[in-house]
Order: structure tokens, then C-alpha cells, then sequence
């Protein structure tokens, strides 16, 4: 199977999960299936779905990023830096953040096939210290961005008038859309699967292992900065204590929706899935007003459900 | 007169999209080898892989001493005595040969803890029965190919089988490591695995409990009475002159038909072709190697070649349309020399030159830039993305050089070319869209050539590139190379069958222990001048230059 | 417009957002606000992130309780300027709004029952320079660096002494999440930094019961010890004296107080803009007394 | 090299940056070096440890095991309830304790090797299932075991009279050799490293795979009970809200000590190693007083170069 076919079938299989999921809370509770709601479940996907698809080349490829939550903190702040504290106009300050999610992306790249650091550390050592800079250059204070309103804009505000459609959600679906044709349609994407599936054997293909991984590592660090757009405009505030724990979340997503942390096999379509499945799960237990301890309980029993079953079909697939 | 040993009769094996087997027929008596012979693809792997209870028959039956068995699993085929050495290996890169070799039947001590001392005593009194030159304690995952190989056949052959099934032992073997395994092979069928020796004497009391424990009778493995009926060999092989020295039937089948089964007193060579690819073949040999064409300049020359764990000042020049043949024995060198040539390994000193121009080369991309290909020896881990298609992996060297505008990959392009290549090759495979973990070994094999091929690189160096491969297609093989040495490329062939090392080589270089030792001219090259050179041994005095 | 989440059967309810609700001092509110919501036969939701760094999972959750369209809501809230559009929404929606904890400082909240955080960690500084006669090395091991609660009750400990303390010298605050483990460890740490150390303030439940534990484990003589909020392992600690003292605040009433103005809201009621739950200081003199024993919790 | 072999090996080499790490604060300030503070660190290693240990064999094997974290905070409330709202004497309490670790094990291995969902996935979601138990079994409140004095004396109390040395430090010690026996001596120890290196060719050598991967998990669940029961032996209470995030701790000093998260690679010793480097910086920039946001920077950076240091050994060695 060509990686595009391979994904299909995986956003057919996963999604069958999701449905059955939506479709429950539709029943059980009248205010889930509303437009209102529904537009806040899309919303409340950006910033871990954002996270979740800049990572998922990364799995693919073989390797794993921790960094992704710290770092979408202090690609956060960053972005306050630039626009309230040197007074950069928005849209050069978040160009600004965005790349610098792509220098730390570029810094994980060396270390893990430069130095041949394993993955896990590599970024493990660069989640903390992207947690410490982000206190240290918001001398431990979240930046507001009160005094420019166009900065929420970005995720709050609606560019289909009156809709009440969040300018974030349309960010999302585009950032998706990129992350799919890279995946399935570039040399890039190609060379991601095959560095995930046999290392060595790609290697002895004459293709430039090193190099790619670096780029892949910074595409996956690009995303992270954006993560870290969003989640400051919809805050109106860059939290430099907030990040941590959304890496492990945007990994969920991205394993629930059918990617291997072995490498090799994987989709985007598969990563929106896991991460819809995710924020589904939170707004309907929440909406069902379930006790909050239980909700735990019941969203661990969900996705192991939601992931046998899942697997099962592709069995027998 | 006793039932044969194993029979099959009318098994059916069906995978989707592919007739594996149908209507196969077999039976082994004790006592006997029974070589099984068949193009890539004709599903002797498969057959296999039923009686050692990988795959599941859709229809037949497998009778042991004339009782119908299903086996149901690999523990349980070699409860029933059946042990198997697959094509592909099944070894545990991260333990040691002795530790592979005894897993699951580890000397143990009051049950519970690995009792260390008797697993490499025993690995080494085997090792040593069996004259294979491995370290007990040497890491697999290091081994060459051909050294692994050696591990699998010492640990199918101490787990004391009745039947011992070998899937292609001799690909990755040279002639003096495959004679020593036929020795094997004739004592194990005279008196089974016992006769491969008792437990070393010498061995601590742990472990004298399982006397042929010491050559691995699993706890479960069958009872002593079973040696008593005699045991019997299973011997897969494309190399079809070593069939004549070691078996006594020939089983010849045929896109997972049985065709006939000769008794090879009887049978000629030509009979068991025929059978086989169901027309005649041209004798082999007939097209012999063009000359060197006059202009030949050197296109690529090595100086001083060393690494640090093997290599010494190892130079050699490779002029255009030439073919290089590169011989030695099992740790010679050769797949080093090639590696450190395209830089997959590190090297200490030497110069590489192409053209004339002194280039370094830190990796195989470099390498593959500056138009030198290397194919790997070892398909499965270094040659081939198992996990993806074939026309995936056909494309994978060539995609940003051919397949490719403003990096969107042009799928379209990539399905003609790797179409045609299939053909060319003769390739078995449903469809473009197969997992190539889905192909037959031989076809593997080819699908790994074809990667270069498409690729078109200047110079080109096979490593073991017949590995597998049915002689059929072995000389639409040599064809394709001596075609490519035609339109001036460069060729270096490092090849375990001297046959094919002559048969191909303008000139052929011999190695032993990581030194170049002799190189010959087309006309001097012979079996015994290129032994002679391989087995030099490294004379005290001379050290390293 | 209420749907099955606007209360069965016409039942009032409310939606109650904290800032947490694993720790003590909010299972403690929810308690309150349990009790009174029962006593006046009102539905209630409690709700808060996992920890008080996790803004956006707090402004979600916000956003689900308006989707529930309660009769009111109640917030206290992690970042006030975060969750003011969402305050914004309910206000469209014609959802009453009661802050708690800490003031959102925006106009939609009727009514703010909460408490000063940094007058009370004041009052904490004040008990322990007076105990240590106004000289010597005191330590802060606070729960969070960025979070109001935790900024608040570092400045004001830090600030009552820079400015009336001048002899007590202030070693850096170090924050460990409010888990008594980690608390404790970098508790010793400061110790056998410090072997002079001798006072050291715990800023909540989990960092005072980590510094008792601390000075426990290294078995250091001497050192006093204010905490804050109440617990178990705390109060007795205070009332056998190996803390000197803490700080209350009177979390079962803040609960009460949220649900009472809560109700008022939605009847539109008029009512203070401000209710104080006020604070306490409580050591081995006072834990026994009636005022003070049902302000903590156990 | 056989795995034991090996293990010394890397112990050589880890040990390394530790030596270093330590020799460099003991220099750096004079606090940092005496009987005292090294019992801290000593002392401050054990629950991570315990759970690094345990979890150490499950990624040699290849898996992975995410509910550690909070299923340690589930055992100890386990604890609490059996000892004090049960009454049971504090040996039956403790042995139960263990034993429901060994339960949670049981699940996840159930669940990676007969429902063959992929261990991060089972273990995730077993972490967010004992999180919610943890809260219901103790009604979101800390059990305090204030009337069983004995019940803190198996972590802080002391059996070398007067030498203030903690029972938990010996403790520690204990379970290192129990889990170094297992992993170098004994036949599932052997296993562990094969089903890790090549679970496939593994299962053909007639190996029940399953039912050792079964066992693998079940002995670090007993671990993680263990965990439980020091961290609520140590606090004198059981603390149903913590434990999230100590699993990414543990497995961070497995990764340190140079277990491959590939599987097939790593030694016990190396993972104590890896535990002690972690708590040596901790105690280490907290003596010297650093700024805390400044910790985590140089935190991560010395993780990083201790272990390239540690893998550069390995290459040339
Ligand atoms: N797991 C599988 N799934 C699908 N097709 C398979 C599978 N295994 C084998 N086949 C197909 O079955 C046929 C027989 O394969 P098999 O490996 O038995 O050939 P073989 O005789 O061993 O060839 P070779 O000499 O190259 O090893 C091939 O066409 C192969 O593609
Ligand atoms: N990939 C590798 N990793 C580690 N060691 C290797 C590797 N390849 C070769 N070696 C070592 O180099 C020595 C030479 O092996 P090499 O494969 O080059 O010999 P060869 O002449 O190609 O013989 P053959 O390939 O038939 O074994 C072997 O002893 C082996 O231990
Ligand atoms: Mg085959
Ligand atoms: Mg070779």
C-alpha cells in the first residue's frame, strides 16, 4: 500500500471509533449536538490538534519530540517578547515565534542525528530547558496582549462574519491540509516513512538521512511555534508555566489515531481523529457533567476501546 | 515397509492475490536428503514454513510416520522433531551465538537461573565439532551475513530434529564453508543430531542432566525412541551443481505444482532445469565476458584502504566497462572494502580517486551522488523497506534524481519505470502495490537490483547479488550486468561462488583477512589460484605496512 | 432556554470553574458548595483543571459550562484577562456570572467572594518574624511560580518582611508544585545549604506539609515553620507545635458563599460587590477554638 | 557480549558522568559533600528509583509503561485503605499494596500481549484509569496513617540505630539486586532481552512470547506497588493527587542509564546510574542555590552531555 492508501484506510477505520463516540453523547445529552458546541469541540482541538500534526512526521520518521508542549510555551512568550515588549507589528511576531519553534526544532535535529542522541532524550533535555526560558525571559509572568486586540483575533475572531465560526478552527484545518500533502505527496514524505520503517536500508539508498531528519525535525518545531500562536491569542496572554503535559497528549492523538512509535507507519488524517477523539471524549463527559474523578476512569476505558477496535478491523483488513 | 518419514500430500496455501501452493506433493524417508528444487517464487518457502507450523495449509494433510499431524506452531514442530533454518534468518541480534543458539533450552540451574558457563561450554564444544571458526560469546547482531547463516544451521542442528529443513543454507556461503556443511549434513542423516557428538565431558555437572541437552534435546523435543527410525534431511537450494554432491532425490517444483521427483543418481542437470522452468536453457556459460574496452581508463582507484577493525592498505583500480570480481572467504573483507569505499563505514586511512580526482566520501549518499551504487549483501536489514511496496522501494534511490518536480513525487512515472524493471527482472509479484515483505526471498533479491538499476549510477558494486536467486534468472542477471559493463559502466561483483566470480570477472581481486592477496587476470584465474590466494594466512613477520 | 444540562425539571443549576480540584483546599469549597446548594435545593457542577499552570484547559472547561446554559456560573480564575471573552459570551447568553478565590477584573461579575492572598501570607510573615525576634535566615518553598494564588502569597510574605523585617535575610524561593516529596527534598536542600536556616514558609497545603517533612527528615532542631491552608498532617502539626503557626483561609464558607450569591445572581438580586471571606492565622494556642476548628478542614 | 557483560560495560560508562556531575558540586560548595546531604540524595532517589527499576525490564523488552505515575499514587491510597480504614495490620496492608501493583501489571500485559494494543497506548490509558481511581478510592482526600507509627518507620525509620541512616535508602539497595538478579541470571531475564531485540525470531524459537511479556509487566506493576507504598510511608499519608509526572521521570533515568527504548539494550546498574545523575543535579543546583527556572536549563543541558559523553564512550569503546 502507497502511504496515501495506507492512510485512508486508516481515517476510515479510526473514524468509525470517533463516530460511535459523537454519536453516543449526541444521544445522551441535547446540548452536544448544537452548532455552539460542536464549534467548541473544534476549537478546543487547535492547539493540541496543531501540536499533534507537527509531530506526527517525527513518529513516523522513527523518533519522538517531548519538546512540543515547553516548547509551545516559550515560542509563546517569545511572541509576547516581540510584539508587547519590542513593540513588533503581529504579523512579524508571529513569523517571529513560529520560527523560533523551527530553531528549536532545528537544535532537537542535531542533537538526535548529528550527536546520535536518542530521541527521547534529546528532546526530554529540550522540553526543560524550554520550560526554564520561557520563565526566565517572562521573568515568570504571563505577557498580555491587551493592547493588541488583532493578536486574539488570530484564534478568537471570525473571518466569516457573523458565523461565530473561530478564526483558529479555519488555522487548523489549513495547517492539516499542509501537513497532509507534505506527508503524502513530497520526496520529504517519502523519505519520512522510509527512515521510519529501515533506517539502514535508506541510508544505503544513497539518501541523505541526516539531512532529512534535521528538516523533519525542524517542520515538526514550525508547528510547535504556531501551537504556540494559537494558544497565546486564544488566552489573550502568553503562559510561560503552561505547556507541559500537552506534549504527551498531542502523542496520544497521534497513536490513537493509528501512527507507530516503531516508525513507519502512520497518517494525518489518522493524527485529526485521535485528536478529535480526545477533545470529543472531554467536552461530552464534561457537558454530561460525569463527577470529574470518573472522567478520568472513563476516558482511559474509551481510547483502549477505541484502539482495539480499531485495530481489530485492520486485522481483518 | 515402514510409511516415508514426513509426507505431503495435496497441500494448498493461498495468500491474497497469490496461488502459493496447490496440489503439492512430498514425501522424505529416513535417512535421506531430499533436495527441493524450483524457480523464485514456486513456494518451496512456503511449504516450509507449513511443516515448521508458521502458515496454516488451506487444504492437504502432513503425516509423520504415516500419522496425519497439524502442526500447530513452531514449538510445536519442534516438539514433533521438525527444526527448521529459514531463508531469511531468525537470530537475536542482541544476544550472543551461544545465547541463540540454546534460546528456549538454556542450561539452567534449579529451574529458574541461566547457568552461563555450561551454555558457552556446551556452544563451544559444538562450535568446535562442527571446525565453524565463531566466538560463543561474539555478538550476533555484528556477525557477517555468512557467519550468521553459520549460526543458524549449528542451532537447527543441536536441537536434535528428526527432520532438519534447510531453506537456501549455502546463499551467503563459499565453497569451503559449504563442503564443511555437507560433512555435517552426511553425518546428521547417518545418525541424526547425536551423531554430531555426545555432551562434552568436560562439562560442568550442571548441565550433564540433558546429555544431548548438551547439543539442546529440548525438554519437549521427541523421544530418543524417534532417533531409532532414523532421520531425514530437507535441503532447498538454487545452486544446483552442489545438489549432485549432497542429495539423493530431487523434489522439482513448479508455481507451487509438484512437477516430479528424480533420484539424483539418475537425473542430469538438464532434466532438473527443464523440470523446473517448465523450458531449456541456454547452457550456462555460453555468453562469455566482453573485452575490456581499449580506452579503459581507470574510473575509480582505491589507496591504502584501512579500517579499524578490519581493513589493511587495501588498493585496487576499476576501469571503465570493467567487470572487478572480488573473492575471499567468510571474513575476508570484501563487504567491508565496499562499505568503506561508498563511506557507510568509517576509515582510518586511504584515498579514493574517481576520475582521477581524489573525492571523500562520508556517507552513502555522497557515495550515490557522485554515481557510485553499493547492494548491500543483507536484503533484509540493509537492502530492502520490507514494510513498503515494491515500487516503492524500486523508486526509493532514484526518487529525487528521477521521480520527482519541485519535490512532489510523480507516482505515474514511478509505476511505468517500475513496471519495466519488473520485467526485466523477471519479478513475481502480484502486483506493484505487494509488500515486499510479501515476496519470495529470490524475488527480494531482485527487486534490491533493480533499486540500482533505475538508479544508473556509473559504478555500480553488487555484494552477494545472486544471493537466492533461481538459475534462470541468475543469467538474465548476468546478462543485465555484462550489458551495463557494455555501456561503460564500472562493476565490482564480490561474490561467495567462485563459479560466478569467473564466469563474470575481467579481472578478479582475492582477499584474506582484510588484505588484498593476489589479483588475476581473466585468463589466470582458476578455482585453485583464487583458494590459493584466499587462504594466505598472514605470515608473523609481516606486519602491517 | 435550559436543556436537560439547564436543570430537570426546572431545577436551578450551577456551574462552579475553580482552579483546581484534586487539592485539599478546593475539595474542601466543593464541600461548602455541595452543603449549601442541598440546603437550598439547587443543582450544582464543581470543575478545575489539573494544575493551576493549565490556563487553556480552564478556559475549555469554562466554555463547556456555558454550553450546559446553566442559571449561573461561577469562576475563579486562573487568569482573568483569559477567560474574559468567554465572560463576554455569558453575558450574551444572559448567564449570571460570580467570581471566587480571586477577582476577575472586569465588570460582568456581580459579585467577588474571595480573599486576599497577599494580606494573609503578610500575616504569616509577621507570626514568624516576631517568633524569630526579627533576625535570621528564612526560606519560601512556594507551590507555583507563575500562578496567581502562588505570586500572590510569595509577595506578600516577601514584602511584609522587606519592609518591617529588615534583620530577617530572605533566601531565594524555590517552588515545588505544591508536591510534598519534591517540597520536601528541596526543603533539606535549603538546609544543608543553609545549616543556619531558621525559619522556613510553606505557601500551601502540599509545600507546608513538605517542609515539615523536610526539617523532620534532616532532623534539624529549631526551625520554625508557617504553612498555609489547613489539612490534616497540618493542623496537627500546629496544635503538637512543630509548626509554629498557618494561615486559613475559610475554603467550606467560600463554597457556601459562591453558591448563596450564586442564587442571588440569577434572581438578580442586588448584593455586595465584594464579599470577604476573610483569612486566619491559627497556632497551638487557638486550632482548639470553635471559630478557628470549623474554618479548616481535614 | 552477554547482557551482564554488557550491563558492566555501561556501568562504567554512565557512571562516568555521574562521577563527574558529583565531583564538580562537591568542589563547587562545601555543603554539598558531607554524610548528611548525601544521604538526602540517596534518600530522594528512592521512589523514582523504584519505579525506574521495575520499569526497566518492561522497556528492555520493548514495551513501555505509562501508568506507573499514577498507579503508584492508586497503590499507595490501596494501602491507606487496607491498613487504615480496613484495619489490617501494616505487613497484610503493604503486601496488598505490592500486590495490586501487580494487578495493574497484569492488565497492561493483558492488554499489550493478548489484545496486542500498542504499550503506549494500554499503559496511557491505565494511567488515566488509576488517576481517577485513586481520587475514588480515597474520596479525593489524603489517608493519613498518623496511628500507625511503624507504617513510616519502612521509609524514614532507621535499622542502623543512630547512623540516621532511612530504611528507604536500603530498600532501594534490596530491590536493585533483586531486579539485577532477575534481568542478568535467570531465564526471564534472558527472555526479556530477546522478546526486546527480536520478538518475532524469539517466538519462532518456541518461546510462549506472551506469556512472558505477561510476566514482564506484572514484576514492574509488583515495583510500582512497591513505589506506592515508600512514597506513602515516607509523607505518613497517602496522596491520592500525585504520581502524574514521576513516570516521565523514571523512565528518563532508564533512557540516562542507556537502555534503549528500542528495546533489546540495557543494564540495572545503568538505570540506578540514571536515577542518581537526575537527583544528584537536583540536590546539587538547589544547594548552590541557582535560580529555579535556570535549573530545569541546566538540568536538561547536563542531562544531554552526560549521556553523549556516555555514548560517545560506547561508540569508541
Ligand atoms: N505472506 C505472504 N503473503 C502473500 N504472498 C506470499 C506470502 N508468502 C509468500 N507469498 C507468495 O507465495 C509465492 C511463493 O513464495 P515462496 O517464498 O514460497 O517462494 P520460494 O519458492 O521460496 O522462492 P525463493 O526461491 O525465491 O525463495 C510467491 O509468489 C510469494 O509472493
Ligand atoms: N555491518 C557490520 N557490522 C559489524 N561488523 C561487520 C559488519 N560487516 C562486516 N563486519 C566484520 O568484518 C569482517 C569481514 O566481514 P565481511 O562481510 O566484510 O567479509 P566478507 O569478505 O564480505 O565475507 P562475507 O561477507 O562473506 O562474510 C567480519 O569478521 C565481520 O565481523
Ligand atoms: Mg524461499
Ligand atoms: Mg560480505
Amino acid at each position: 500500500m502507497t502511504p496515501t492508501v495506507r492512510g485512508r484506510l486508516q481515517q476510515l477505520l479510526a473514524s468509525a471509533g470517533l463516530v460511535v463516540i459523537f454519536a453516543f453523547f449526541a444521544i445522551a445529552d441535547s446540548n452536544f449536538l448544537n452548532y455552539g458546541n460542536v464549534t467548541n469541540i473544534l476549537f478546543s482541538t487547535v492547539v493540541i490538534g496543531t501540536l499533534a500534526l507537527g509531530t506526527t512526521a517525527v513518529i513516523i520518521a522513527g523518533g519522538i519530540d517531548l519538546s512540543i508542549g515547553t516548547g509551545m510555551a516559550l515560542c509563546a512568550v517569545v511572541s509576547g517578547v516581540l510584539i508587547v515588549n519590542s513593540g513588533l507589528p503581529v504579523p512579524l511576531g508571529v513569523l517571529g515565534a513560529i520560527l523560533f519553534g523551527g530553531l528549536i526544532g532545528l537544535v532537537n535535529g542535531l542533537n538526535v542525528a548529528v550527536l546520535k542522541l536518542p530521541p527521547f532524550i534529546a528532546t526530554l533535555a529540550m522540553m526543560m530547558v524550554a520550560q526554564g526560558l520561557a520563565l526566565v525571559l517572562s521573568h515568570s509572568a504571563p505577557i498580555y496582549f491587551s493592547d493588541h486586540p488583532g493578536y486574539s483575533d488570530i484564534s478568537i475572531g471570525s473571518l466569516i462574519p457573523g458565523s461565530g465560526f473561530p478564526n483558529a478552527v479555519l488555522v487548523l484545518a489549513l495547517v492539516a491540509v499542509v501537513a497532509g500533502v507534505l506527508l503524502n505527496t513530497t520526496v520529504l514524505g517519502r523519505y519520512t516513512y522510509a527512515i521510519g520503517s529501515n533506517e539502514d536500508a535508506t541510508a544505503l539508498s544513497g539518501i541523505a538521512v541526516r539531512r532529512w531528519k534535521i528538516v523533519i525535525y525542524v517542520i515538526g518545531g514550525l508547528f510547535t511555534g504556531l501551537a504556540g500562536v494559537m494558544i497565546s491569542a486564544r488566552l489573550g496572554s502568553a503562559q510561560p508555566a503552561t505547556g507541559l503535559g500537552y506534549e504527551l497528549q498531542a502523542i496520544a492523538a497521534v497513536v490513537i489515531g493509528g501512527t507507530s512509535l516503531s516508525g513507519g507507519k502512520g497518517s494525518i488524517i489518522g493524527t485529526l481523529i485521535g485528536a478529535l477523539i480526545i477533545s470529543v471524549l472531554n467536552n461530552g463527559l464534561q457537558i454530561m457533567s460525569i463527577p470529574q474523578e470518573w472522567q478520568n476512569v472513563i476516558l482511559g476505558v474509551v481510547i483502549l476501546l477505541a484502539v482495539y477496535a480499531d485495530q481489530a478491523r485492520k486485522r481483518t483488513a | 515397509m515402514t510409511p516415508p518419514l514426513l509426507e505431503v500430500r495435496g497441500v494448498r496455501k493461498e495468500f491474497p492475490g497469490v496461488v502459493a501452493l496447490d496440489e503439492m506433493h512430498l514425501d522424505l524417508n529416513a535417512g535421506e536428503v531430499l533436495a527441493v528444487v524450483g524457480e523464485n517464487g514456486a513456494g518451496k518457502s512456503t511449504l516450509m514454513k507449513i511443516l515448521s507450523g508458521i502458515y496454516q495449509p488451506d487444504a492437504g494433510e502432513v503425516r509423520i510416520d504415516g500419522e496425519e499431524v497439524r502442526v500447530g506452531d513452531p514449538k510445536h514442530a519442534l516438539e514433533l522433531g521438525i527444526s527448521i533454518i529459514h531463508q531469511e534468518f531468525n537470530l537475536i541480534p542482541d544476544l550472543t551465538v551461544a545465547q541463540n543458539v540454546f534460546v528456549g533450552r538454556e542450561p539452567r540451574r534449579a529451574g529458574l537461573f541461566l547457568d552461563h558457563g555450561a551454555l558457552v561450554a556446551m556452544t563451544r564444544e559444538l562450535l568446535d565439532r562442527l571446525h565453524l571458526p565463531l566466538d560463543p560469546n561474539a555478538q550476533v547482531g555484528r556477525l557477517t551475513v555468512a557467519q550468521q547463516q553459520m549460526v543458524e544451521i549449528v542451532k537447527a542442528l543441536s536441537q536434535d530434529a528428526r527432520v532438519l529443513i534447510m531453506d537456501e543454507p549455502t546463499a551467503a556461503l563459499n565453497d569451503a564453508e559449504v563442503e564443511v556443511l555437507h560433512g555435517l549434513i552426511r553425518r546428521f542423516r547417518a545418525g541424526g543430531a547425536g551423531a554430531l557428538g555426545r555432551a562434552p565431558s568436560s562439562a560442568p555437572d550442571g548441565n550433564t542432566a540433558g546429555g544431548a541437552g548438551a547439543l539442546g534435546r529440548a525438554p519437549s523435543s521427541a523421544p530418543d525412541g524417534n532417533t531409532d527410525s532414523g532421520t531425514g534431511v530437507i535441503y532447498i537450494s538454487h545452486r544446483l551443481e552442489e545438489l549432485k554432491a549432497i542429495s539423493d532425490r530431487i523434489t522439482v517444483i513448479r508455481d507451487g505444482r509438484f512437477v516430479d521427483t528424480l533420484t539424483t543418481a539418475e537425473a542430469s542437470l538438464a532434466d532438473v532445469i527443464t523440470r523446473m522452468v517448465g523450458r531449456e536453457l541456454p547452457p550456462a556459460g555460453a555468453a562469455a565476458t566482453p573485452e575490456v574496452p581499449a580506452t579503459g581508463r581507470p574510473v575509480l582507484s582505491v589507496r591504502g584502504l584501512s579500517t579499524k577493525a578490519l581493513l589493511r592498505d587495501v588498493g585496487f583500480d576499476l576501469h571503465e566497462g570493467e567487470i572487478l570480481g572480488f573473492a575471499g572467504l567468510m571474513g575476508a573483507g570484501r563487504t567491508e572494502v565496499a562499505r568503506a569505499v561508498v563511506g557507510a563505514d568509517p576509515t582510518t586511512s586511504g584515498t579514493i580517486e574517481l576520475h582521477g580526482r581524489t573525492v571523500r566520501i562520508p556517507d552513502p549518499a555522497t557515495a550515490a551522488r557522485l554515481g557510485i551504487g553499493y547492494l548491500s549483501e543483507d536484503r533484509k536489514q540493509l537492502g530492502l523497506i520490507v514494510e513498503q511496496t515494491v515500487a516503492e522501494n524500486i523508486a526509493l534511490s532514484s526518487l529525487a534524481r528521477s521521480f520527482q518536480t519541485a519535490g512532489f513525487v510523480r507516482r505515474r512515472s514511478i509505476a511505468s519505470r517500475a513496471a519495466s524493471a519488473i520485467q526485466d527482472l523477471r519479478i513475481k509479484t502480484p502486483s506493484l502495490g505487494a509488500l515486499v515483505r510479501n515476496l519470495s526471498g529470490g524475488n527480494q533479491q531482485k527487486v534490491v537490483i533493480a533499486k540500482w538499476l533505475v538508479r544508473d549510477c556509473e559504478v555500480l558494486i553488487f555484494d552477494e547479488p545472486t544471493r537466492g536467486i533461481d538459475v534462470g534468472a541468475k543469467e538474465e542477471i548476468y546478462r543485465l550486468v555484462r550489458e551495463l559493463a557494455a555501456r561503460g559502466k564500472a562493476i565490482i561483483v564480490i561474490s561467495s561462488e567462485l563459479p560466478e566470480v569467473l564466469r563474470l570477472s575481467h579481472r578478479v581481486v582475492v582477499m584474506s583477512e582484510g588484505r588484498v592477496t593476489g589479483r588475476l587476470e581473466a585468463e589466470d584465474a582458476t578455482q585453485e589460484s583464487i583458494m590459493h590466494l584466499a587462504t594466505l594466512r598472514r605470515s608473523p613477520e609481516a606486519g602491517s605496512p | 432556554g435550559c436543556g436537560s444540562g439547564g436543570g430537570n425539571n426546572g431545577q436551578p443549576y450551577i456551574a462552579i470553574v475553580s482552579k483546581g480540584f484534586q487539592h485539599q483546599f478546593w475539595q474542601a469549597v466543593k464541600r461548602g458548595a455541595e452543603q449549601e446548594a442541598a440546603k437550598q435545593g439547587v443543582r450544582i457542577s464543581f470543575e478545575g483543571p489539573a494544575t493551576e499552570a493549565d490556563v487553556e484547559a480552564q478556559v475549555t472547561m469554562l466554555t463547556n459550562a456555558i454550553g450546559k446554559s446553566p442559571t449561573a456560573i461561577a469562576i475563579a480564575a486562573l487568569d482573568s484577562r483569559a477567560v474574559a471573552p468567554i465572560l463576554r459570551q455569558a453575558q450574551t447568553n444572559k448567564i449570571p456570572v460570580v467570581a471566587f478565590d480571586s477577582g476577575v477584573d472586569s465588570d460582568i461579575p456581580v459579585t467577588t467572594a474571595s480573599t486576599n492572598n497577599k494580606a494573609a501570607a503578610a500575616e504569616a510573615a509577621k507570626h514568624l518574624a516576631e517568633s524569630l525576634g526579627g533576625t535570621g535566615k528564612v526560606g519560601l518553598v512556594v507551590h507555583d511560580q507563575t500562578s496567581k494564588s502562588g505570586t500572590d502569597r510569595r509577595d506578600g510574605f516577601v514584602e511584609w518582611m522587606r519592609t518591617n523585617a529588615p534583620g530577617i535575610q530572605l533566601l531565594q524561593p524555590q517552588y515545588g508544585g505544591g508536591d510534598q516529596a519534591k517540597s520536601a527534598d528541596i526543603t533539606k536542600a535549603m538546609i544543608a545549604a543553609n545549616p543556619d536556616i531558621k525559619g522556613i514558609y510553606g505557601a500551601n497545603e502540599g509545600s507546608a506539609i513538605g517542609v515539615l517533612k523536610g526539617v523532620q527528615e534532616s532532623g534539624v532542631q529549631g526551625i520554625k515553620i508557617v504553612g498555609f491552608d489547613s489539612g490534616k498532617a497540618q493542623v496537627d502539626a500546629v496544635a503538637s507545635g512543630q509548626m509554629l503557626g498557618a494561615i486559613t483561609q475559610n475554603p467550606v464558607g467560600m463554597g457556601e458563599e459562591v453558591v448563596r450569591a450564586a442564587i442571588k445572581a440569577s434572581k438578580g438580586e442586588s448584593q455586595p460587590k465584594v464579599i470577604d471571606t476573610g483569612f486566619f492565622w491559627y497556632d497551638s494556642k487557638n486550632v482548639e477554638s470553635p471559630q478557628i476548628k470549623d474554618v479548616l478542614y481535614q
